[in-house]
């Protein structure tokens, strides 16, 4: 009983990973309507130019900063040259650019910095300790409170600051936002850019587990089923389909994964939800839109 | 005025759908198809044949058939290169195990079940719309990829996974050499090509246009949206699938299922975005495109830019401008490259006129 | 409308001279040419860059040192495949015909996948194709495969190697028997390919197998190990590739399992695989054909003449003597003793393809000549015959101490007796399928 | 008036969003062959009530009878199929196709040939073909659109794209025509070509037709019955000259407030 707990618990620390990268989507989709596949792109970026910042011996803080003013500088590139310039047209038009887009990021990463596997060291040792028979890590144990801690902040960023409520705004209604004087561009930049910073945060996470590298932006493969179940327009959703996402798919490796072949983790949580969408076809936190003709 | 479209009336319905209407098209059709089957096979080469035409042709069938699914019908899909594992498995699989069936019929038949495929994961398109479908293509394109590595049966037990196509013997004659494969992927190409225009033209086609712009208005004035949209599943995927096939064992001649992973599915929507969706044209212009411009680029790093460039940085620059030009048609010219040969068209008509 | 039009005439125009002054015009007659399908970017660049480094440098080296073989000098391009497919079968046609008249001599693409959809074209264009440590295992009957070279280790040679070592560090091979092993093989072909001789190996020797998949690309490995922690097993191996490998030390830290008790295959054997793992990986056990090190005499002459010379190709010098780049530099050297074993018979001059076929076929590496070439210890004693195109079968093993690896034992053979007749079923069944007779090898000279 | 068999009927027909009342217990019926006008101010729940009829959305309570057939809702495909077409209030026309294959679609209920014999061109295909596009030529001729029959929708002017949307309908061969304001914002000539267009619909083929149109005068010259609905509520039914004085509706709608 106690592995089950096990599988159980690793899956959902690991759901929480999957959630950060999730959340920068929903802020996302939040302002703009855009579905941004070029979140895990963006992760890479980050986490590639901090650690490679950090290689060439710039101190840790610094490095921070530095990554995080090349993101705003990513986030305003892109409000400015893909954005702006297609404002009004139908999101699949808009889902393709940021397929485009991810190309662009991830080839632009990988010749500033190369392609080499880089260790990232946040100082958080990886080693397991027992808790109760129970295998724990402290990293992961950390991992989760910064989900947990970037939750809140963002979540007293949007509710009390002017930007969160303008940016509430546009999510419910880009036209009457617009009609109040709400500046879009400068939205999008700033959400453009938050969403840089937690796709650093994921990055600098997922870096320091399993190397900084060009697979990290696959993660975005992940966040996808997240935000099925969650609803593309909640963050807490993104919080709970991740756990979801993560526990489930752990479970079924170890458990249905003895009876049909193992490695199925990769498809596993896509027909998961696909199962949800049957059932509820917004995710749990979507809201249901009413389709006026 | 080199291209006159004056004195040329259509005197009849079918004269009028007729896919080039104007004689001038019709003949430059004509001799291009003469020379992609008689003076191509005598001028090319095996770089040509294998490295470049091949491919260009299973792309472009491949990139129909995501078109019919996404251009025409309006449905996203980003597990094109799962069906088109299907259809090579498949056709591997009838010409192992059904003793004497003849090569094209297993085509045939990897065809089919990836159409069948194709309609099982497109059921959830008729409760869902949208992104969400995405989610249904996305399990296709991993689920399928894990049958085919976890099951040995589908690769007849080799202990490597791979496949290795079976001799291409059509009606008694071999087809194995360069050129042969160049001719008989053309003649499927061509083939299903034909067929495509006509299914595009007819009711199935207007249908799914229908479902694509309005789907609502479509189910009001009495289409039905199931069969619509399962059939442009299906039929996607039997392209796929027999593109599929046509990879394996008349490009690579083996294949491995990672052969056809995401990248593939990609690739193959890239093609459209910057071929044209919503145009059988576009397909192959924009196959042309994804498959010459890499080409082309190592060629002009290595030739003009020697030893400036090396070859990662050309291959990161590649990712760069593929992204780019993504977009730059995305802003600049939604209906891609089969807009811009439109426009450079109508230009001709009028030439010398400016307008 | 009008501008997008104008600038893509203008790119077409671009596009048009630069194909026409891609034609080169440097003199490479009497030159032997390697084309080489490189990858320096994509998921493997580590991997890729390394190998071509070494292999790049070291035929440089004969150049600047001997001035070629036998003066014919060496010559080569590249073209980068990024270990896609499609791209390798690309490079591959587009360099198969030679450099500005010098013939080639062998492909060395350094990917399963390239190799599969190459092979056909290979046999047919009578151009070697080398495998070196991977590749189709039932290629090494060369009597159904004349033209591809598994060069010193395939994969049921390498896990029947990994066996062997198990058992003498158990204290022989009989006390293998209830010993508990797990492998973690990447949800691939290649992954899985070993599966059905390790199950063999433990019929025979008796013990306990477990065959654990981790789905491409591999960055997630939480339950897998959740499941050995529970398996207890004695020891892991780990058939990884790319980023699978330091997420499994990591993950196996995580959970507990020690990484002395973990053995890499050969394609989880190179810095690029243990470092990332940091602190994860100390003791991490992996074999090698090829140990690294800078130690070796031909290390020391290419880094004094290429590398010292500002000719290294390695843009990152501290990957000098490392795990890949050592592979290249061996790789470098058979590939050179082919084209110079096969010049003894057909003359000082370019070969074709076929010519350096024969010369891979007659390549005798014994320790005399290993001394003669620098190389010994690095790489193995090696006979290459007609029916035996991989000719080694050993490995050493080697442990990471946290920055580096160190060999920690001799050459361990693989039980190629017990193999063979495996090889030749699945070869003899190819050759049927294709319709290929097998040549007879008693007859080769 | 109403001395003809009525071929649509609603009872207590009931219609909420979230709680919202957009329909509250509706009955009214339209005869056969008439020319019924919905009018209301904005809001009134009109275009709810024609999407109620056509089955887009499925009404919370209440019973529609249409053409002898008792059902609680209707689904969009049905009523298609039993001969309800309609035109939306926001032109809803498939703007990626050209104006003949918009008309041709509307007559997709009509084909008999598979898609088989069609990609093919075999069978039933090639001559049914040669039928359909004859029936759409006939469309666009009484509508008068011949010239603009190979552009694509989405470039035509507004006035024109009503006029396609109601080809696309008429295609259908409709026993019940559904119009959600068809002149809006046209001026007075489009208007009165557009009033033609659906009297002569009327006329040539017997289509019974419920509109819901703003301008009272071009209403009261074309309709010979009124439903007047305020807040979803109905207020006045029956003949026009009889509802211009039925103070209630004078009140709610015609006299005090616009």
């Amino acid at each position: 009983m106690s592995f089950f707990f096990e599988v159980l618990l690793g899956g959902l620390l690991a759901g929480v990973m999957y959630s950060l990268v999730a959340i920068g989507f929903v802020l996302i989709y939040k302002a703009s309507g855009v579905f941004n596949f070029a979140q895990g792109s963006m992760v890479l970026f980050a986490a590639l130019t901090f650690v490679s910042l950090l290689e060439r011996g710039i101190s840790f803080w610094l490095a921070f900063v530095l990554t995080l003013l090349a993101m705003v500088a990513l986030a305003w590139t892109i409000e400015r040259w893909v954005l702006r310039k297609l404002v009004n047209r139908p999101p699949i038009t808009l889902f393709m650019a940021t397929l485009g887009l991810s190309y662009i990021i991830e080839g632009l990463a990988q010749s500033l910095w190369g392609a080499q596997v880089h260790g990232l060291d946040l100082g958080i040792n990886d080693e397991p300790f027992e808790f109760q028979g129970m295998l724990l890590s402290q990293f992961d144990i950390f991992a989760a409170c910064v989900a947990g801690v970037l939750v809140l902040v963002l979540s007293v960023f949007f509710n009390k600051t002017r930007t969160g409520i303008a940016l509430r705004a546009v999510a419910d209604d880009q036209l009457a936002a617009l009609a109040v004087g709400i500046k879009l561009e400068k939205l999008w930049l700033i959400v453009w850019t938050v969403a840089g910073f937690v796709g650093l945060v994921a990055g600098l996470l997922w870096g320091a587990r399993l190397g900084v590298q060009f697979s990290l932006s696959l993660v975005v493969l992940k966040a996808l089923p997240v935000l099925i179940i969650g609803g593309f327009t909640s963050i807490s959703g993104s919080i709970v389909g991740g756990l979801i996402i993560g526990a489930s798919e752990k479970l079924a490796e170890v458990f249905l994964g003895a009876y049909i072949g193992g490695g199925i983790e990769n498809w596993f949580p896509y027909m998961l939800a696909m199962l949800f969408l049957l059932v509820r076809p917004t995710g749990i936190f979507g809201e249901r839109q009413i389709e006026r003709v | 005025m080199l291209y006159r479209e004056s004195g040329q009336f259509s005197t009849s319905y079918p004269a009028d759908r007729r896919i080039f209407r104007l004689y001038q098209e019709r003949w430059a059709f004509y001799l291009l198809l003469a020379a992609a089957f008689l003076l191509i096979p005598w001028l090319g080469n095996d770089y040509w044949f294998s490295a470049i035409l091949i491919p260009f042709l299973v792309l472009s069938l491949a990139a129909l058939g995501l078109n019919l699914l996404t251009g025409y019908a309006g449905q996203l899909s980003l597990g094109s290169a799962a069906f088109m594992a299907v259809g090579a498995f498949a056709a591997y699989n009838s010409h192992l195990r059904i003793e004497g069936l003849p090569f094209l019929l297993s085509l045939l038949l990897g065809g089919v079940v990836a159409g069948l495929t194709g309609v099982v994961f497109g059921l959830p398109s008729l409760r869902i719309k949208g992104f969400y479908i995405l989610v249904s293509t996305l399990a296709a394109q991993f689920f399928v990829l894990w049958v085919f590595t976890t099951f040995a049966w589908f690769s007849n037990d080799s202990s490597s996974g791979v496949i290795t196509a079976p001799p291409l013997v059509i009606l008694g004659h071999d087809f194995s050499s360069p050129q042969g494969r160049y001719l008989f992927t053309l003649t499927v190409v061509v083939a299903l090509g034909f067929l495509a225009k006509s299914i595009v033209g007819s009711e199935l086609g207007r249908n799914w246009m229908a479902v694509r712009d309005m789907d609502k208005a479509a189910e009001v004035i009495g289409i039905a949206l199931p069969k619509a949209k399962l059939l442009a599943f299906a039929i996607s995927s039997f392209y796929l699938g027999i593109a599929g096939s046509l990879w394996a064992f008349c490009y690579l001649g083996t294949v491995e299922p990672h052969g056809f992973d995401l990248s593939r599915s990609f690739q193959i929507l890239f093609i459209i975005i910057i071929g044209g969706m919503g145009s059988i044209l576009g397909n192959f212009l924009g196959a042309a495109f994804i498959v010459l411009l890499p080409i082309l680029l190592s060629h002009i790093a290595s030739g003009l830019l020697a030893d400036t460039i090396d070859a990662g940085q050309l291959e990161n620059c590649q990712k760069i401008i593929f992204g780019g030009l993504i977009i730059f048609f995305l802003i600049k010219e939604p209906d891609g490259l089969a807009k811009i040969y439109q426009t450079c068209k109508q230009r001709l008509q009028v030439w010398p006129l400016r307008f | 409308m009008k501008s997008t039009l104008t600038k893509f005439s203008k790119l077409a125009i671009a596009i048009s001279i630069g194909a026409a002054l891609t034609v080169n015009a440097a003199h490479a007659e009497g030159e032997q040419y390697f084309p080489l399908q490189s990858y320096r970017i994509g998921p493997y660049a580590a991997g890729g860059s390394g190998f071509f480094g070494g292999f790049i440098d070291y035929l440089q080296y004969v150049n600047l040192k001997d001035g070629g073989v036998n003066g014919v000098k060496l010559t080569w391009s590249e073209c980068e495949t990024e270990y896609v497919v499609e791209k390798g079968v690309e490079c591959y046609e587009r360099l198969k015909q030679g450099l500005n008249g010098a013939p080639a001599a062998a492909t060395n693409p350094l990917s399963v996948g390239i190799a599969y959809a190459t092979l056909d074209r290979s046999t047919a264009d009578k151009l070697p194709l080398i495998t070196i440590n991977h590749g189709r295992t039932d290629s090494t009957d060369g009597s159904v495969f004349p033209y591809v070279f598994p060069l010193q280790l395939n994969p049921y040679s390498e896990v029947s190697a990994i066996i062997n070592y198990i058992g003498t560090q158990s204290g022989g091979l009989e006390k293998l028997k209830g010993k508990k092993i797990v492998t973690l093989y990447h949800g691939s072909p290649y992954g899985k390919e070993t599966n059905p001789i390790l199950e063999l190996l433990a019929k025979k020797y008796g013990f306990k197998l477990t065959l654990l998949e981790v789905p491409h690309p591999g960055n997630e490995q939480q339950s897998q190990w959740l499941n050995i922690r529970r398996l207890k097993p004695d020891w892991v191996i780990l058939r990884g590739w790319g980023v699978m490998n330091p997420v499994a030390l990591k993950t196996a830290q995580k959970t507990g399992f020690p990484a002395d008790h973990i053995i890499g295959n050969i394609w989880s054997n190179s810095e690029d695989d243990a470092a990332p793992a940091g602190n994860a990986a100390k003791g991490f056990i992996a074999i090698t054909t090829h140990p690294s090190g800078t130690d070796f005499q031909v290390l020391q002459d290419i880094k004094k003449y290429v590398v010292d010379a500002q000719k290294g190709n390695l843009e990152d010098p501290k990957r000098f003597g490392t795990v890949y780049y050592n592979l290249g530099v061996v790789n470098g050297i058979l590939n050179v003793e082919a084209v110079r074993v096969a010049q003894n018979k057909y003359g000082k001059r370019p070969l074709t393809g076929e010519e350096v076929r024969w010369g891979f076929e007659n390549i005798k590496l014994d320790d005399k000549r290993l001394a003669e070439l620098g190389a010994l210890g690095l790489v193995q004693p090696l006979t290459l015959s007609c029916a035996d195109h991989e000719g080694g079968g050993a490995v050493r093993f080697q442990q990471w101490d946290g920055s580096q690896w160190h060999v920690i034992s001799d050459w361990v053979q693989a039980d190629r007796e017990l193999l063979r007749p495996i090889i030749e079923k699945s070869s003899h069944q190819y050759a049927k399928e294709k319709g290929i007779t097998p040549r007879d090898c008693a007859k080769e000279s | 008036m109403t001395a003809r068999n009525p071929l649509l009927t609603l009872e207590h027909i009931s219609l909420s969003f979230k709680g919202v009342k957009a329909i509250t217990d509706m009955s009214f019926s339209v005869a056969e062959g008439e020319i019924c006008a919905l009018i209301g101010p904005n809001g009134a729940g009109k275009s709810s009530l024609l999407n109620v009829i056509n089955g887009v959305y499925q009404p919370d309570d209440g019973i529609i009878t249409y053409d002898g057939e008792i059902r609680t809702a209707m689904r969009p495909h049905h009523a298609a199929e039993r001969g309800i077409a309609r035109t939306f209030q926001n032109i809803a026309l498939f703007k990626g196709m050209s104006v003949l294959d918009n008309v041709l679609t509307g007559r997709n209920l009509k084909v008999q040939s598979s898609w088989l014999e069609q990609a093919f061109n075999v069978g039933r295909a090639p001559k049914e073909a040669l039928v359909q596009r004859q029936k759409a030529e006939e469309i666009i001729e009484f509508l008068r659109i011949q010239p603009w029959r190979g552009s694509l929708v989405g470039g035509l002017p507004y006035g024109l794209q009503k006029r396609v949307e109601l080809a696309r309908a008429l295609a259908a061969e409709p026993k019940l025509l559904l119009l959600d304001e068809p002149m809006a914002g046209m001026n007075r000539d489009e208007k009165a070509e557009m009033s033609r267009f659906i009297v002569d619909t009327q006329r040539e083929f017997g289509t019974t037709i419920v509109l819901i149109e703003h301008d009272i005068g071009v209403v009261m010259a074309l309709s010979q019955h009124l439903v007047v609905l305020d807040y979803g509520k109905k207020i006045g039914d029956g003949p026009p000259e009889a509802v211009r004085n039925n103070p209630e509706v004078i009140a709610a709608y015609l006299g005090t407030r616009h």
